[in-house]
């Protein structure tokens, strides 16, 4: 299996360790992972907040880049990258758009890319698959929680049920894991705010992990870099609202189905996360 | 298409008057607008259409045709409009072969709750027909329509 | 505007309660249609403050696109120079954000906080988790820099760069 | 020559206000052929149509044009004019310059010259027009009504009692509908069961009306007074003629864990059952899909028990054939359940219920006898939602329209609720309230002041669970915007009101309209309520739309009336627009060649063959010829005919050919 690859910046930065455990379960698969050349940001938050024309001309860039280089499918594990691509593609179906971005970029954007994401990546591999190469069983109890851009909007993602969906939890439990039903599965981390507002994001991060916690969750899964690094990074800032302070580590899917496959903690990544997992 | 733009194609439309008669009243009823050039001729329903009667419209100066019952099931003769579906399916490779431009015949389903799509059918039908330009090759169907006339088959 | 006001967005929306106005009510202000109010939106923090979460588009029974609304509500109050106070941070964090990645292609994150705290004069801020940061191998020091750096340029040019600002 | 005379309506200024009508009687009176020509401000009044009257005398018209509106809505007015005045009303066209016209297209040169060329077209088709005679049918005085809740039982006894004999089916095993599933019925909080029962005992008994339970409608053929239903008696496996109806089989059966459909899940019952204590029969069937004997081959305890040996283990579906003059729809509505809601649990949340639901737990013959406790511990519910327009008014999840009664019933329940649970709090979540109806708002405000019903106007977003809570997020839009919180212990949405399973398939069996939601589509929105638009079939109940029970009751009566005037008549009086097929003088005889592929068009079996014999008996030739009795006017075989020997009356090949060349000569 071959396929295109977006990484995005925080994939590079600070979220490595979701490249890492991407390309170490990649490679326990056979996947092989194509990287977009020169690939570019896609301007996240910042650009669709500040103007619609960057906002569409940066993912379109992207795109295009992966069009001349051939590639037809293109798996973006980051939940914002994958969301502004996809989000792009379907606003330049526009077109008086697409022409605007064409002239922006003087390059040719047909927009017939495949955008997927890491967890339809994984479905797409096959979970009997998966099943098969599960060398020490995820027995844990956990919190899958997806967050706002992997599934919202509905319309253009057509991706999973938009209240309580169940794609990752059906992966956790392919490796042996148990999830859960909870109440803050798509529920909004602060997103963007991370940096400029940080006290926002302490207070909605807090009541995902409080529920979670609350319920029993060993750990909570997720395919996004910033609701990693809100829920984890800002993990002191979040425990000064609440009553008491929460420990559970926040992982990745990868980082949880590479535990499965054998793959080490150190290789997945695990060691590069403030909260201390021990699974 | 910017030269056809003075060109006001006259359009027939032969409509079943359960459905699509009804559907244009509706239309009608919640002042929808549309182009003029659409006439309708009632038809008890989409079967009575012989289709002799198109090719002796285009001879007569039509340069486009709708054709528009109930939609699949809803017949109110039960199956009037299957027979009118099949025998358009096989009318349709027949116009083809003798040169007729098929792409001026609108064949559609509007319902008689279908106020909206009435108004959105003629205006597309319209458009289509003035990019289309006038129908002049209309004189090869007038010639076969002699020829039929002589042989008494169609 | 189709909005018949039933506030489901509002309910769930997660930052309504730090709103001037939360979108319901954000959507009957655009309702009325007078330019007092319109000023009045462009002037509130909701508009910045909304995550674009999309939960409210989710759930809207009329699929009114609220976010995107407030994608386009900021770039005019922007335009028109009527930003919120509240909106200091966060339009300093996207400024410091996007001009990472018009000369750079991708996003620095350490060039981005310092350039963010220089803008904010928040100095100490995260002075507690940039060296966890580092030590954990999630700050590398130099930038990566994509190939083509004229495009990027190019497309600042022609897009953000390319809007007037009404001077006040 | 032809004499004509055309009258151009200005409808008010329906068609005067966009078409410049005084030219349009202009022009047309310069036409060959055309005697007369004038315009009126309201020709469908009675001075309008006695100008109409008046001309054909005075100028001895052969023919009338009207241009009003659609012939859809005044096409008899006019012809029955014409007819007063001698002319044969089938002489009588409308041309269609209000809806067509006027009303689609701006004021301007151009629409006056459509609304020319529309009644020129009608005057060349009335040019050829012939005199037509109607046929008269006979009426079979015997009605058919689908579906036994209130609306079916009321339109039964309605028309029974007028003297004619009434065939009523329905698909459960028991008549009664959803009302006998309510608890108390607003605005009076009378027990539903309490006044409904009687009513179908009273069907049970009437001798005019033949009761089919566990019946479906297999099939309608036929026209009005005339139509051959075809009704499946779905077999019961218990020979009613013998059961006693004692319920011991039901106390012995071992299948007890079926969900209720008359609890609405909330209770179960058994697979040889009586779906409820006051069913109409009251005699059990078996529910062959969850019978031991049925899946298994082995159990039969059910026999074992019956003193009577009225189980009949073989016993298949069966078809009877009636004869039937009119029908009543009155099939009713489902709702919505509560898993098509995601952001209220997708149903996996036991304590979140449907208005349904909750009646039946404020029922006294529910599984709660009436108390109203959570199905998921049995725990006594003190703090309680109600969402109201809960898939209603949601044009994102398919259902645009106001389910009419669910404001109602939600105050209702509210209502109940503080009744039996005196210190339990209720909310219930609002858009608008909709209480238009006679002590309806009244009926509200008691809830909301007498009752401290706590209303907050604002829809809820999600609803998840909790540490055994249903945590319900709204808002109180009144309060410009404010997030409201409830720990419920039970959740009640008052979903959409929904057309009833199977409609869609029903109505193609019946040729009747519905709607884009499945509901069957009145003939007119104001002064057809009852009728559809295939004559001789008529509607009741929230079968058309949702409705509650006074409004019901009233449509039933009323589609009763229709169907008692129909049976008022011996014969009825139909248009003659049937096929015909030519008949020439001998030796042609006909140019019908006798290839029958016109038969293989009709929808309505109404090709025969004729056959032509010689003055010594030998048989000539066999052609066509339609029953006009059958003849339903479609036309199709016209269309089939190869040899043109087909014409269909009132539509010619001439009539409309004459149409169209007018259209197109300029």
């Amino acid at each position: 299996m071959k396929i295109g690859f977006y990484p995005g910046c925080s994939l590079t930065g600070s979220s490595r360790e979701y490249n890492e455990s991407v390309a170490m379960v990649a490679k326990a698969l056979d996947i092989e992972l194509v990287e977009i050349k020169d690939w570019n940001c896609c301007g996240a938050t910042a650009a669709h907040s500040m103007n619609e024309e960057l906002s569409l001309s940066l993912p379109a860039r992207i795109m295009a880049m992966a069009e001349e280089q051939g590639l037809t499918e293109v798996v973006v594990p980051c939940a914002a990258c994958y969301n502004r691509l996809k989000v792009t593609q379907n606003e330049l179906e526009d077109e008086q758009k697409r022409a605007r971005v064409v002239d922006i970029l003087k390059q040719p954007y047909k927009g017939n890319l495949k955008i997927i994401n890491v967890l339809q990546l994984l479905e797409a591999y096959g979970t009997e698959n998966i099943k098969a190469k599960v060398i020490q069983p995820f027995t844990h109890k956990v919190a899958c929680y997806y967050g706002c851009l992997l599934v919202r909007p509905q319309s253009i993602l057509k991706f999973d049920r938009v209240e309580d969906p169940q794609s990752m939890d059906s992966l956790i439990k392919v490796i042996g894991g148990t999830t859960m039903d909870w109440a803050f599965k798509t529920e909004c981390c602060g997103g963007g705010f991370s940096v400029s507002r940080t006290d926002l994001v302490a207070k909605l991060s807090g009541n995902i992990l409080k529920d979670a916690s609350d319920r029993g969750a060993e750990a909570l899964i997720v395919a996004c870099p910033m609701c990693q690094s809100n829920l984890d990074m800002r993990r002191g800032a979040i425990n000064k609202t609440l009553e008491t302070p929460i420990d559970i580590p926040v992982i990745y899917i990868t980082q949880a189905i590479g535990l499965a496959l054998g793959i080490g903690a150190k290789e997945l990544g695990l060691k590069r996360h403030f909260v201390t997992v021990e699974l | 298409m910017s030269s056809n733009t003075d060109f006001e194609p006259k359009i027939v439309a032969f409509v079943c008057n359960w459905c699509t008669y009804a559907g244009a009243d509706l239309t009608g009823t919640s002042r929808l607008k549309y182009a003029t050039n659409v006439k309708i001729v009632r038809f008890p329903c989409t079967g009575r259409i012989d289709f002799l009667l198109l090719l002796k419209s285009f001879a007569q100066g039509a340069d486009g045709i709708i054709v528009s019952g109930c939609h699949p099931n809803d017949c109110h003769y039960t199956s009037g409009n299957f027979h009118a579906r099949r025998r358009w399916i096989a009318f349709r490779s027949v116009l083809d072969l003798m040169g007729v431009d098929i792409r001026r015949i609108q064949y559609s389903w509007v319902s008689a709750a279908e106020g909206s799509k009435w108004a959105e059918l003629v205006n597309n039908t319209v458009a289509d027909i003035r990019a289309l330009g006038p129908y002049t090759e209309y004189q090869k169907v007038a010639d076969y329509l002699e020829k039929e006339g002589q042989d008494g088959e169609a | 505007m189709h909005c018949y006001q039933c506030g489901k967005c509002t309910a769930g929306c997660v930052l309504a309660s730090e709103m001037n106005f939360p979108p319901s009510y954000l959507m009957r202000l655009l309702q009325t249609g007078t330019k007092e109010n319109y000023d009045k939106i462009l002037k509130s923090n909701s508009i910045w403050l909304c995550l674009n979460c999309e939960n409210c588009v989710g759930r809207c029974p009329m699929e009114i696109d609220i976010p995107k609304m407030m994608d386009y509500l900021r770039t005019q109050s922007l335009k028109e120079n009527k930003q919120h106070p509240d909106s200091k941070p966060i339009v300093a964090f996207h400024r410091s954000f996007l001009d990472s990645i018009k000369y750079t292609g991708r996003l620095y994150e350490v060039g981005l906080i310092a350039a963010f705290k220089a803008r904010t004069f928040r100095f100490t801020q995260d002075l507690t988790i940039a060296p966890g940061m580092y030590l954990r191998g999630k700050l590398p020091l130099f930038p990566e820099k994509i190939n083509d750096r004229r495009i990027m340029k190019r497309i600042f040019a022609q897009t953000i760069e390319n809007v007037k600002t009404d001077t006040k | 020559m032809s004499k004509i005379g055309v009258f151009i309506c200005h409808c008010g200024e329906n068609i005067s206000a966009t078409v410049d009508v005084e030219r349009v009687a202009r022009e047309i009176g310069e036409m060959e052929g055309v005697a007369y020509a004038s315009d009126y401000k309201y020709m469908c009044s009675d001075p309008g149509q006695t100008r109409i009257k008046e001309a054909i005398k005075k100028y001895d018209l052969d023919g009338v044009v009207v241009g009003a509106c659609s012939p859809r809505m005044h096409e008899p007015t006019f012809r029955k004019a014409c007819a007063e005045a001698g002319l044969n009303s089938y002489l009588c066209e409308m041309a269609n310059l209000r809806e067509h016209c006027s009303w689609v297209h701006e004021k301007g040169e151009e629409t006056t010259e459509k609304a020319i060329d529309l009644v020129k077209m009608l005057v060349e088709k009335v040019k050829k027009d012939k005199p037509l005679q109607s046929i008269k049918v006979p009426v079979t005085k015997k009605a058919l009504v689908i579906g036994g809740g209130i609306a079916g039982i009321q339109a039964s006894l309605d028309i029974a009692n007028t003297g004619h004999q009434v065939i009523l089916i329905e698909k459960d095993p028991s008549i009664g509908g959803h009302m006998s599933q309510l608890s108390e019925t607003f605005p009076t909080l009378d027990c539903s069961q309490c006044i409904l029962t009687p009513r179908m005992v009273e069907v049970a008994q009437h001798p005019n009306i033949k009761l089919y339970t566990y019946a479906e409608l297999e099939s309608l053929e036929g026209f009005i007074g005339n139509f051959t239903a075809k009704i499946r008696l779905k077999a019961k496996s218990v020979n009613y003629s013998t059961c006693t109806g004692c319920g011991a089989c039901i106390q012995k059966c071992p299948v007890k864990k079926i969900p209720s459909e008359f609890n609405a899940g909330l209770g179960t019952r058994t697979a040889i059952y009586v779906p409820f204590p006051q069913a109409v029969p009251n005699k059990p069937v078996i529910d062959r899909a969850n019978c031991n004997y049925y899946k298994r081959g082995a159990c039969k305890i059910c026999e074992k028990t019956c003193q009577v040996g009225a189980i009949e283990w073989d016993k298949e579906d069966e078809i009877v054939s009636e004869q039937v003059g009119a029908v009543v729809l009155a099939t009713g509505f489902d709702v919505k359940g509560t898993d098509f809601f995601p952001e209220y649990g997708y149903g996996k949340f036991k304590d979140v219920l449907t208005g349904l639901q909750f009646e039946r737990l404020a029922s006294a013959s529910g599984p709660t006898l009436g108390e109203i406790r959570r199905p998921s511990d049995g725990v006594i519910p003190k703090k309680i939602v109600f969402i109201a327009c809960a898939g209603s008014r949601d044009p994102a999840k398919g259902i645009p329209y106001c389910s009419k009664i669910c404001c109602m019933y939600t105050a209702k329940h509210a209502m109940l609720y503080q009744h039996k649970v005196h210190d339990g709090e209720s909310t219930v979540f609002y858009m608008d309230i909709r209480a238009g109806g006679k002590n309806y708002e009244e009926f509200v405000r008691r809830a909301i002041e007498e009752d401290t019903v706590n209303y907050i106007r604002g829809r809820v977003a999600r609803v998840y669970e909790k540490d055994g809570k249903l945590i319900v997020k709204g808002v109180d839009t009144l309060l410009g915007g404010e997030q409201v919180e409830i720990e419920a212990d039970m959740v009640v949405l008052a979903t959409a009101g929904i057309a009833s399973c199977g409609s869609e398939q029903l109505a193609q069996k019946l040729h009747v309209s519905y709607d884009p939601y499945h509901f069957f589509a009145e003939a007119h929105p104001k002064l057809k309520p009852v009728e559809t638009n295939t004559a001789g079939i008529f509607l009741a109940g929230a079968c058309q739309a949702p409705k509650d029970i006074p409004e019901t009751v009233g449509m039933a009566s009323g589609a009763a009336v229709k169907v008692a005037a129909l049976f008022s008549k011996e014969e009825l009086i139909r248009e003659p627009i049937v096929a015909v097929v030519n008949r020439l003088a001998p030796p042609l005889y006909s140019t019908c060649v006798g290839c029958f592929m016109c038969e293989t068009a009709c929808p309505y079996n109404a090709i025969e063959h004729e056959e032509i014999k010689g003055r010594d008996g030998s048989l000539i030739r066999t052609i066509a010829r339609i029953n006009e009795g059958l003849c339903q006017g479609c036309g199709t075989c016209v269309a089939f005919c190869r040899s043109k020997s087909i014409d269909i009356q009132g539509y010619t090949n001439e009539e409309v050919y004459a149409e169209v060349m007018s259209l197109l000569n300029d």
